[in-house]
């Protein structure tokens, strides 16, 4: 009696079952709310992109209710929101975004050429999501650079802010090295305590030099 | 999702009592599948039964396009599992002893196992061998200490090396694996008839 | 029809269904586990337990058994062991079932007598042992679940081990034939 | 023989063939954009310049702070034992070997938190854990910890007590300014990921 002339049904079956199993995953299969627009090199070439983001000069159209292709989004919570918000924005927690509404509002307003604006307390605040966005392909999110706090420092006179360079962030606002130094040689003048613990830390300094040597 | 131990769905402590369970399963379908013979297992090296190049390709390809799969439906991440590390001479040669022994002793080792639970005496010397096997290598280890970590390709996998894209692999196992299934089927056939005794 | 199977044959399962159903039990292994099943690093770990247990010094001085030796617990407390165990109570399972479980007795070929397939037997064993060091684990741990996670060694292991199969099956014909 | 068998081949000829048309996943594992943005959304991947300067203090083993200004940025100055990674060579694969070490807490800086915020996000999304920005980066770190404003008189105990270890902190920082330059010309022990997958095993 040979092997192939016996009924495989059984492995028919087994394997079957297996193809099923797979095909059902294929339907329960659940389509993620994003998806990633631009690979991990896009996503840092974007970052260095100025159109990207939005100048707190820019945001007295708003404000007027002058452009109607803007649309502010306050991603602090409700009780911050409360106390104080940018006229004419609106608030959607960062823990909302997320939502299945809010990202189809977001590919509404992409559709519609809108752009959207994100802020927060700080810019630090909305930038993880502004970035998000913008690698899930989201073109028309930008982020408010200096959050809400340069805005609430400054609304008197937002369109002076023009040539104000304070918001922007990234630059060194002291030279550390001559900081550091400099305070170390001002040590001295500081307290009885302090005068002590210095000279023990170039104690040991001698010591590792003559130790080179 | 997957793997569940590595990603800590499931506790550690539960590591040996999966490995019985799973050990379980994997000895029932060595002797279901008549691993535990010897006379089976050699028949593949001489053309009178093909039941080890069955099984084994078949579970084969079906684990490798099984994984494709889940991977692709997020139930596995492929990047987590275990790959084994390649050692390229020395495991040639290593298999090149492995299957001399396969055709001398009729056993491998997992199959030896099996053998031992339903009676065969075989198995037992089989895996005695294995035994002394194990312990020559690690008193004569100094002599080929060298060759033992020789050829070190890392955990590689045939993508990593090839850059052709794993499914392709699989596809192609699969036509190999089963043009050779229909293959060895006409050769069996064929020697069966000159082996009038044949007694598994 | 049945009857002929029965006198003639072992009731083994379809190899197929084995096939599909091993396959699928790999896939498990690794949906758990995240490595692949074994069988050699069980022997391998019983090795260095009664060599430790004999030998402490000399195990631990041994450059290939030291790296298996730790302080807080026995080698044997090792996953392929305990999988190792279950191999066997798997193996015992199933023979009761289709009533394979006699006493003991040997399979070979028709040709030898019981003694020099019990010789070599041993030789193989010892051939496999060896190698199976070599190539990173044996059928089960390098070829079957190396292949089945696309690794390159395990792909070499096996076609290492079918190919010399095939190379010395003509010297060991007697055994079988 | 058996027309099932047919059947069978045909089965698994058309499931092998399958994964040919399965998308080529990319070669950088990444997380799932919801997953990304629950991350962002967490305040706790914070760290103020105090507990970075306590941690330097105490000397923290677990501590690897990555400053992603541009490398003359860097050699100019930049907090001690810190490694160079600015955010454009982020990606490459000699930087990444930096990141995904168990039981390592990285503390990315910048001259803001900006640079800092976006080298961290760009990292998330590769599924590497453990990782911190610090809040107002170098410059906040200058305020703080090398230039500490006296609280004013009025205000509670807490301010006080921090503004007693800014002090200190400002000594070891400043004191031991010139050791750290010495340290840093000898080649800093920079632990890297090993290339092993996650599970290890072998039979």
């Amino acid at each position: 009696m040979h092997e192939h002339e016996l009924n495989p049904w059984r492995t028919l079956i087994a394997l079957s079952v297996f193809a099923v199993l797979i095909v059902i995953g294929f339907f329960t299969l659940q389509k993620p709310t994003m998806k990633y627009d631009l690979n991990m090199k896009e996503s840092l070439t974007v970052l260095n992109d100025n159109d990207a983001c939005f100048y707190p000069w820019q945001l007295e159209k708003v404000i007027n209710k002058k452009a109607n292709n803007i649309v502010l989004f306050d991603i602090r919570d409700k009780f911050t929101y409360g106390q104080g918000h940018i006229p004419n924005s609106e608030n959607i927690s960062a823990f909302d975004l997320t939502n299945k509404e809010n990202i189809k509002r977001l590919d509404n307003l992409k559709k519609q050429n809108i752009t959207v604006v994100l802020y927060g307390e700080d810019q630090l605040q909305a930038n993880g999501p502004w970035m998000l966005f913008r690698q899930a392909g989201f073109k028309n999110v930008k982020v408010l650079l200096g959050g809400y706090k340069y805005y609430s420092e400054h609304k008197e006179n937002l369109a002076a802010t023009k040539s104000d360079e304070s918001y922007k962030k990234g630059t060194p606002r002291f030279d550390y090295a001559k900081i550091a130094s400099q305070s170390n040689t001002g040590i001295e003048q500081t307290s009885s305590t302090a005068k002590k613990k210095v000279v023990v830390r170039r104690k040991k300094k001698t010591k590792a030099a003559s130790g080179g040597c | 999702m997957g793997p569940l131990i590595p990603n800590g769905i499931i506790p550690a402590g539960w590591d040996f009592v999966i490995a019985i369970l799973l050990g379980i399963i994997f000895g029932f379908l060595l002797e279901a599948s008549g691993f535990s013979s010897s006379r089976n297992l050699a028949g593949v090296f001489y053309g009178y039964n093909f039941v080890v190049l069955r099984v084994f390709f078949t579970a084969v390809i079906v684990a490798m396009t099984g994984l494709l799969y889940f991977d692709y439906l997020g139930w596995i991440d492929l990047s987590k599992i275990f790959i084994l590390p390649t050692f390229l001479w020395p495991m040639i040669i290593g298999g090149v002893i492995m299957g001399i022994g396969f055709v001398a002793g009729g056993f491998c080792p997992g199959t030896s196992f099996t053998g031992i639970a339903i009676g065969k005496t075989d198995a037992l010397f089989f895996t005695i061998g294995l035994y002394i096997g194990i312990y020559i290598f690690s008193l004569a280890f100094p002599l080929f200490e060298k060759f033992y970590t020789s050829g070190n390709l890392g955990n590689v996998t045939l993508t990593d090396v090839t850059g052709i894209p794993a499914s392709w692999f699989a596809a192609a196992f699969t036509v190999i694996a089963l043009a050779a299934f229909w293959g060895t089927m006409f050769i069996e056939k064929k020697v069966r008839k000159n082996i009038k005794e044949y007694k598994f | 029809m049945n009857k002929q199977i029965s006198s003639n044959q072992e009731r083994y399962l379809n190899p197929y269904l084995g096939g599909v159903l091993l396959g699928l039990l790999v896939i498990l292994t690794v949906y758990i586990t995240g490595r692949g099943l074994g069988a050699s690093g069980a022997v391998k770990s019983a090795v260095v337990t009664t060599s430790n247990i004999i030998a402490p010094y000399e195990t631990q001085q041994n450059g290939y058994m030291g790296r298996f030796v730790t302080d807080n617990h026995s080698p044997m407390f090792n996953w392929l062991v305990f999988e190792s165990l279950g191999v066997f109570l798997g193996g015992l399972l199933s023979g009761l079932l289709f009533g394979r479980v006699k006493k003991f007795r040997i399979d070979k070929g028709p040709k030898i007598t019981n003694k020099k397939r019990l010789i070599f037997a041993v030789i193989g064993g010892i051939l496999f042992g060896f190698g199976s060091q070599f190539g990173r684990g044996c059928t089960s741990g390098a070829a079957l679940s190396g292949s089945a996670t696309f690794a390159l060694g395990g792909v070499i292991v096996m076609l290492a081990i079918f190919g010399s199969g095939y190379l010395f099956a003509y010297l060991f014909r007697k055994l079988w034939i | 023989m058996n027309r099932n068998y047919i059947f069978l081949t045909i089965l698994m000829l058309f499931l092998a063939v399958g994964t040919i048309f399965l998308h080529k996943t990319e070669k950088l594992k990444q997380i799932e954009p919801d997953k990304l943005l629950w991350e962002i959304i967490q305040p706790t991947r914070y760290v103020s310049t105090d507990h970075v300067a306590k941690m330097i203090i105490q000397q923290d083993p677990s501590l690897e702070i990555i400053d992603v200004r541009s490398e003359k940025e860097f050699n100019n100055f930049s907090l001690p034992k810190a490694i160079n990674i600015p955010v454009d060579s982020l990606l490459s694969e000699t930087s990444l070997e930096n990141f995904g070490i168990p039981g390592t807490k990285i503390v990315f800086i910048s001259n803001d938190d900006i640079k800092a915020d976006q080298a961290w996000v760009i990292a998330k999304r590769l599924g590497f854990d453990g990782m911190y920005v610090m809040r107002g980066g170098l410059n906040c770190w200058m305020n703080t910890i090398i230039q500490p404003v006296e609280p004013p008189e009025y205000a509670p105990l807490t301010e006080f007590a921090t503004y007693e270890f800014r002090k200190g902190a400002k000594l070891y920082f400043t004191g031991a300014k010139t050791e750290n330059t010495e340290t840093k010309k000898v080649k800093v022990m920079v632990k890297r990921r090993k290339k092993t997958k996650a599970a290890s095993g072998g039979c």
